[in-house]
């Protein structure tokens, strides 16, 4: 049976390769092939999961051992997956989420000529990001670590002949590979002190390891998390990853591959266990992220934007909650699922909401669309009450959960996190409110007949997606609505991952349903706030000044400008002295020297007059030398 | 004889050395200061005869024969030849062209000089044992042994050197001619076309009571006339110019006639003057 | 080996070299069959560079392989030695295989100007046109030259090919540039002439130093041993067995001697001044040639010939040129950054690259050797994709300026993708090859200098950087005009990029094969050098692979250790 | 009177042949001063046989002499060729590799 499991990676790797080797021929059927071999995987896990849920909760856990991949002296790195019950749950999120967006974009993507390299691409990615959370050593999940940056790199700058993409897609990639470097070295690490880099061995052996060295794993770990999981300060290009097509928002920068960070931190969890110091950095960046994002999430206008500011704050939620060690994992990956659900349709549903509206993304051009795409309305409002966390619907178990979890850490420590996750609540319930309030309610800021047109309004004719888009939504939608509370039925999901993440009850000081009702008061306060700024008043089609606050998180918190001054002018200007040095220095000298050594020449050239006399002066002179040595050899 | 070979050497062979030293020295010094070639060889030619005769106080008497004969007889001889057939500008100014140059030579040649009497001076010279028994049997016959048995190797190779050097020489100086010699009647056609000087040179010494190559012929006015000598001659500045002598012997003559004849004796010293001067152009044409 | 009569490595040498004299008598008139020819030969090369791959035996006794060995030059101790181990040929395939691609690649470089090809041969334009059969006749000659220097163990014959390369490879920057002069074909050539007296001049000071340490060598030995020699393995068994001993003064001196010559030819900051000029002036297959090719000699002498002949002074040079290393590495990539030439910045890549290997040489660590090791291939490959198709993309627009580009990938997709795939291949993307080697270099050089290590990782950020800056400024945006018409690759251009592409997948997926052939002899130079690698400080029981196939490398090592 | 008096004669006959072949311009005396310089030679290499009491030193000067004469004849012929082509003896006009 283990021996699916790389049939689980082969598949869309053997689509991609199909999409992208095609060529031509294959321009009209590539949707549905992708989105077929897509499914194949899903199918595949289903079976496995089957399987697994067979088996009693100990020996779950699965290896497939493929060949020896880099083998050199003590540097012994093999190709092998390991599907274990976090694996698996990852493994069912990534094919089933990829699945329903394949499909939707086969709608969605309908019109674009090259949508066969998308399907490509998007088989690539999901081949990346499977081996990433089926690798059995941290060099193999290097490798699809890396894998979904590329993909992710060539489906943000999809659009290429747009230069935002470009410059989008490349940052992406960039700010990926500072947080690789984090991961390499970590590896690099494990290597000196283990003399391996597998999972078992090297968290079996945490035990009997300085602390100052696993302090040291876990930190470039967290690096390489905040790297893929757009956390501060590596969270700059999440933003700008909206360049790409709505669909690849949903999968890879909502869904899957930004929980990777997530994925890494919980899978190492016996490290950071070890590594107290370490898991303080990670819920300070989780706590920080989640603020951050939620807050920038307020002020964004660009409907993806803002979503992509809830993503980085809602990741920010499960990086803390990992943070928090054995009482957070499971939660962190509970919310990373449920997350992936609702943000998931969310983003579909602004793709929807943009492919009814001619690709317009600014919501002050929306407005009152409830009406003209009912479907959309309805799953974007459920994903809506599940991200705030509305009672009974998943967002509020596992947002809940983690709060919990936070003001359990215990200490001033737990109550300061614990603070940061209501407040982040409250932000969140008030953000996503005015996205749907701008979105879907109010009077509509565009108009139907060019003749109705106020200065400043387009005009549009919003329409529902075709079936093949809505149902995917639907899918979502449901999950969104169910899956917490499916978890959360008798702690189904912690004992399920819990042979993986060691699960302990944390005993937070406030009892449960104070926190549980806490939440709900700040959600309220968060949705009256919003209701009282967009909703009782109409919403100005251009975007007023705005306090000093909000024209900075519109900047998304002058983090980019921090960027562009210190790292991009700087390099380029330490690139433009390099290169003169490298000219007139380095060269120079070289050149130098050969100009010197003519000059010489051309002095020297001047005893050679061709005066036989001169020559012979010479040749005394030759000669008297040579008897003065004589002499004195003899001499002394 | 032997004697002279021995290592203790004769006040007479010291007296010997340091009057014909002198002379040695005097001749190296006149080689290189004479102006003129011919000057120089014959200094040089001086002092190898010096040599020759400390050679044969050395003991090596076939060598100091070898010297002369060869030395001063062959290889000066071979040298004034050249001077003569080169001679033309033989007489070079001693005026140095190339700046420093002379200080130079003096420099290192003191210097040089110095270096090697500093040498000799330290090198422990002090025993002779004479040429007593070498030159027992005979110096020429030791000579012999030696050159045929010991040095017979360097004695062909030396025979063919002398043979590759005739046949350098030959080949270095005999001219090959290239175009084919011209008819005299193309020559003269030649002449007729450049047109100046049609009829062939005139003798030299013609009208002139001598017919020496080296005195021009004279015209009918008694003024030379350059193309009658060789060229060679005049850029040697070896023409002997006889015209004014011949024009006062013509005046003395007639007026010899004219006293004859019982003319008026008005002007008695005109020849005696006349007659005065004429040798001194003759001493003069000479010089030149 | 005694039971192998024929004189393979030889041969191997010697196909080339006679194809290059076959080449250049083709009649100038058929310019067609000679470039078949020097194809054919290159190809025959390339077969017995296979055969030699199959009948090395990794496992099998003594340093070195298929030896041949007769005497020269007695009196000097000379002997024409020749021997293979896992690394030499692991690098005379990667010769072997890059030659015939370098001359489909360059197929029309070497073709007469169209001016030229109708007046000629009238007079006047002579000085334009290129003698094809000399081209290709030139990068044979090369080739031969690469090979035989990678197969001698005797130090001088080694020299003897080390500088011959020169001369061939002069003729093939200075003669032969691409149509992509900035200011027309007269000033384009006084470049080319520049870079091609640079290059000479530089790598002959290199070698005239090793040549004084050559000498100083045979000096050194004719002391001590009696006889005089130039045998590798005769000195190294000497060294070990106590009968001969350099002093340390001695031995250092011989060793700058050698390294500089090697680090020149490398190029290691600050000499690396001639390979931007070399590289940017030559047309793209010569810019291979000398990248991918030649300058392996340099990194390869380093590994057979500094380390072996001189443990000591390697030891005690190792922090200087581990920093210089370091210094090519990031230097090399910040420049890269700068550039805005195609081709210089590719050369910048280069340097960098090149830091990286002798990093992993000079860290003394098996991963760190085996890593330059397979980093020596893997950067002949993934530059040589890179390149040419670089060359492709120049030959279309004829202009080497990056700024002259922008949204190739829209009208040539696949000259586009390739391109990419290259980049990728440059910044070490996992899955392609060159990401294994530089990992194992990284961790080579961490496990012994933490810090060296964690500043070299920081080259991976920049090459990045270099790579999708020059692949966004030049295939994607706006569609520039003298873009529009641009041909997307031809089957000839496929036929050179494909392959080559196919060996980085295959390479980064499966790299065992050049592994196991590669690791006995790093352990053996490692075991010359008398160093071990550092054990880790927790020892795990539970070594994944324990058991497995691949896992008998592992006894190996433990064998050489020992 | 100590033969070494010889000795000092011929450096000093070397030393003037050497200044007069760096002196004068004339081919012909610079021949000259080298025979000289050859003359001295021989006179040391007398001495010296005088000196050992074996004829060796002779013998030198002898051959000496032999490749002195094939010298002079070969130089001889090269000065007159030149003067041919150039109607000049003087060595600073032959200051080009070419006649």
């Amino acid at each position: 049976m283990e021996n699916l499991i790389a049939l689980l990676v082969a598949a869309p790797l053997v689509g991609a390769a199909l999409l992208l080797c095609g060529g031509k021929r294959l321009d009209r059927t590539g949707a549905w092939i992708g989105s077929l071999f897509a499914v194949a995987s899903f199918a595949v896990a289903a079976v496995l999961f089957a399987d697994m849920l067979g088996k009693s909760a100990e020996d779950r856990a699965v290896h497939q051992h493929l060949f020896s991949w880099i083998p050199v002296g003590g540097f012994q790195a093999d190709v092998g997956f390991q599907l274990d019950q976090l694996s698996m749950t990852f493994v069912l999120l990534i094919t089933g989420v990829g699945s329903l967006i394949h499909i939707y974009s086969i709608g969605y993507m309908e019109h674009d000529e090259r949508r066969r390299r998308f399907f490509g691409y998007l088989n690539l990615f999901l081949a990346a990001m499977l081996l990433l959370v089926l690798a059995d050593n941290y060099l193999l999940l290097y490798v699809g670590w890396e894998g979904v940056g590329l993909a992710s790199y060539l489906l943000i700058g999809f659009w290429q002949h747009k230069p935002s993409a470009a410059t989008a897609a490349k940052k992406a990639f960039l700010v990926n590979r500072v947080g690789d470097v984090g991961l390499s070295i970590a590896i690099m690490l494990m290597f000196t002190t283990f003399g391996t880099f597998a999972f078992g061995p090297v968290l079996a052996a945490t035990g009997d390891t300085s602390e100052g060295k696993l302090t040291a794993i876990g930190l470039m770990l967290l690096l390489a998390a905040c790297g893929k999981s757009a956390q501060v300060p590596l969270q700059s290009w999440l933003g700008d990853a909206m360049e790409g097509p709505t669909p690849v928002s949903a999968l890879i920068h909502a869904a899957t591959m930004v929980t990777a960070g997530v994925y890494l931190i919980t899978r190492s969890g016996a490290i950071f266990n070890a590594a107290p110091d370490a898991q303080t950095a990670v819920v300070a960046v989780g706590a920080v992220t989640l603020l951050f994002g939620a807050i920038v999430g307020c002020a964004k206008d660009d409907i993806k934007k803002a979503l992509a500011g809830s993503t980085m704050s809602q990741i920010g939620y499960m990086i803390l909650a990992a943070g928090l060690g054995p009482i957070g994992y499971a939660f962190a990956i509970m919310h990373l699922v449920t997350h992936g659900f609702f943000k998931a349709g969310l983003f579909l549903g602004a793709g929807s909401v943009m492919h009814g509206m001619n690709d317009e993304v600014d919501m002050r051009h929306y407005g009152g669309l409830r009406k003209y795409m009912p479907v959309t309305f309805v799953t974007f409002g459920l994903g809506y009450l599940a991200i705030i966390g509305f009672p009974g619907l998943s967002g509020f178990f596992s947002k809940d959960k983690i709060i919990e979890a936070a003001f359990a850490k215990g200490g001033t420590e737990g109550w300061i996190l614990g603070g940061a996750a209501l407040l982040g609540a409250a932000i969140t319930a008030f953000y996503m409110t005015r996205v749907m309030l701008m979105t879907f309610f109010g009077e509509k800021r565009w108009a139907e007949t060019p003749g109705a047109a106020a200065p400043g309004q387009q005009v549009q004719h919003p329409h529902e997606s075709p079936k093949v888009m809505t149902i995917p939504m639907i899918v979502l939608a449901v999950g969104s609505v169910f899956a917490g509370a499916l978890f959360s039925v008798n702690e189904a999901f912690v004992t399920w991952l819990e042979p993986v993440t060691s699960f302990a009850h944390g005993h937070s000081p406030l009892s449960a349903t104070a926190i549980t009702a806490s939440t709900i008061v700040v959600l309220l306060i968060g949705v009256g706030l919003a209701w009282q700024m967009y909703g009782r008043k109409p919403v100005p089609a251009v975007a007023p000044r705005g306090s000093l606050l909000t024209r900075a998180a519109r900047r998304d918190l002058l983090q980019d400008d921090f960027n562009h001054i210190v790292l991009v002018r700087g390099g380029e200007h330490l690139t433009r002295t390099l290169v003169y040095l490298d000219h007139s220095v380095v060269d120079g000298a070289v050149n130098g020297t050969a100009a010197s050594m003519g000059g010489l020449s051309g002095r020297l050239r001047q005893l050679q007059s061709g005066f036989v006399r001169s020559y012979a002066v010479q040749m005394l002179g030759g000669a008297a030398v040579l008897v003065a040595a004589t002499l004195l050899m003899r001499g002394v | 004889m032997t004697g002279l070979a021995a290592s203790a050497t004769s006040s007479g062979e010291a007296v010997q050395f340091w009057i014909l030293g002198v002379v040695a020295v005097c001749g190296a010094l006149g080689t290189i200061m004479m102006k003129r070639a011919v000057h120089s060889a014959l200094s040089l030619a001086g002092t190898m005869i010096v040599l020759a005769v400390f050679y044969l106080a050395n003991g090596a008497y076939f060598l100091g024969v070898v010297q002369i004969v060869v030395y001063t007889g062959a290889i000066m001889m071979l040298f004034l030849f050249v001077v003569m057939l080169v001679g033309v500008t033989a007489a070079d100014s001693l005026k140095e062209t190339l700046k420093g140059q002379r200080w130079l030579a003096a420099g290192l040649g003191i210097g040089f000089g110095i270096l090697l009497i500093a040498g000799i001076g330290n090198a422990a010279l002090k025993e002779f044992n004479g040429l007593g028994e070498a030159n027992a049997g005979g110096n020429v016959q030791n000579l012999a042994a030696l050159i045929f048995t010991k040095y017979v190797f360097a004695f062909e190779i030396t025979g063919a050197l002398l043979i590759t050097a005739v046949v350098g020489a030959m080949v270095l100086t005999h001219r090959e001619r290239t175009e084919r010699a011209r008819t005299q009647r193309e020559r003269s056609e030649a002449r007729i076309r450049e047109g100046k000087h049609v009829p062939p040179l005139p003798a030299p010494g013609v009208y002139a009571r001598h017919n020496a190559v080296d005195i021009p012929g004279l015209l009918p006015d008694g003024t030379p006339s350059e193309l009658t000598v060789n060229p060679t001659l005049r850029q040697r500045g070896q023409i002997r110019d006889v015209s004014g002598e011949s024009l006062a012997e013509l005046k003395a003559l007639e007026q010899r006639s004219e006293d004859w004849l019982g003319r008026g004796s008005e002007d008695e010293s005109k020849p005696s003057s006349s007659g005065g001067q004429a040798p001194k152009e003759h001493k003069e044409g000479a010089k030149k | 080996m005694a039971d192998f009569s024929f004189p393979l490595l030889t041969a191997t040498a010697a196909v080339p070299a006679i194809g290059a004299v076959a080449t250049a008598a083709v009649p100038a008139a058929k310019r067609t069959a000679a470039k078949w020819l020097a194809l054919l030969f290159s190809l025959a090369t390339f077969v017995l560079a296979v055969v030699i791959a199959v009948r090395f035996r990794p496992g099998a006794e003594g340093p070195y392989q298929l030896t041949e060995s007769h005497a020269w030059i007695q009196d000097f101790g000379v002997r024409y030695e020749l021997g293979v181990d896992g690394i030499a040929v692991a690098l005379i395939a990667l010769t072997a295989l890059l030659i015939p691609f370098v001359i489909l690649a360059g197929w029309h470089d070497a073709d007469p100007l169209e001016s030229a090809s109708d007046s000629g041969s009238a007079a006047g334009s002579n000085s334009r046109w290129r003698p094809t059969q000399g081209f290709f006749a030139l990068i044979l000659a090369v080739e031969a030259m690469v090979i035989l220097s990678f197969e001698a163990t005797d130090v001088f014959l080694f020299y003897i090919f080390f500088e011959a390369m020169l001369i061939p490879m002069y003729f093939l920057i200075g003669g032969f540039g691409d149509r992509a002069g900035a200011h027309g074909e007269e000033q384009a050539a006084t470049q080319r002439s520049y870079a091609a007296v640079k290059f000479l001049l530089y790598n002959l000071a290199g070698g005239l130093i090793m040549l004084a340490a050559v000498i100083g060598l045979y000096a050194v030995t004719a002391d001590q041993l009696g006889s005089g020699t130039f045998s590798l393995q005769q000195i190294v068994e000497a060294r070990t067995s106590g009968k001969l001993d350099f002093g340390t003064g001695t031995e250092r001196l011989l060793f700058l001697g050698f390294f500089f010559a090697f680090a020149v030819k490398a190029p290691l900051w600050p000499l690396h001044t001639w390979l931007p000029n070399a590289m940017g002036e030559s047309t793209s297959p010569v810019a291979v040639l000398i990248t991918a090719v030649v300058d392996k000699v340099g990194t390869f002498a380093m590994l057979r010939f500094c380390l072996q002949l001189f443990p000591e002074a390697s030891s005690w040079a190792t922090p200087v040129i581990l920093v210089l290393a370091l210094i090519s590495v990031i230097y090399g990539a910040l420049l890269a950054v700068g550039q805005r030439d195609i081709k210089r910045l590719i050369a910048y890549a280069s340097i960098s690259h090149f830091g990286f290997i002798i990093l992993g040489i000079f860290a003394m660590t098996t991963q760190g050797q085996s890593g330059a090791t397979l980093y020596m291939v893997n950067h002949g490959i993934s530059t040589a994709a890179l390149m040419l198709v670089a060359g492709f993309l120049i030959t279309r627009r004829g202009s080497r300026l990056i700024a002259d580009y922008g949204g190739v990938q829209k009208v040539a997709p696949v000259l586009a993708g390739t391109f990419l795939i290259g980049g990728l291949a440059t910044l070490s993307l996992p899955g392609l090859a060159p990401f294994i080697s530089e990992f194992l270099v990284l961790v080579g050089t961490f496990s012994r200098y933490p810090v060296i290590g964690i500043i070299a990782s920081v080259g991976i950020v920049l090459a990045a950087l270099y790579v999708l800056v020059l692949y966004q400024r030049t295939m994607t945006g706006p569609v520039k005009a003298k873009v529009e018409g641009m041909p997307d690759l031809r089957a000839r251009e496929l036929v050179v990029v494909a392959p080559l592409i196919a060996l980085l997948l295959f390479l980064g997926v499966y790299p065992k094969p050049l592994t196991d052939i590669v690791n006995p002899a790093v352990d053996h130079t490692l075991s010359v050098v008398d160093k071990k690698d550092p054990k880790p400080a927790v020892r795990v029981d539970a070594v994944p692979g324990a058991g497995r196939p691949g896992h008998a490398v592992h006894d190996q090592e433990v064998e050489a250790a020992k | 009177m100590n033969p070494v008096y010889y000795l000092y004669l011929a450096a000093l006959l070397f030393t003037i042949g050497a200044a007069g072949v760096l002196i004068r311009r004339n081919a012909i005396v610079v021949f000259m001063c080298i025979e000289l310089m050859l003359n001295a030679c021989n006179l040391a290499f007398v001495v010296f046989s005088r000196m050992h009491g074996n004829l060796d030193g002779q013998i030198i000067a002898f051959f000496t002499m032999v490749v002195a004469a094939a010298e002079v004849v070969v130089g001889l012929a090269i000065i007159v060729s030149i003067f041919r082509t150039r109607h000049t003896a003087s060595v600073d006009d032959a200051s080009l590799m070419k006649l």
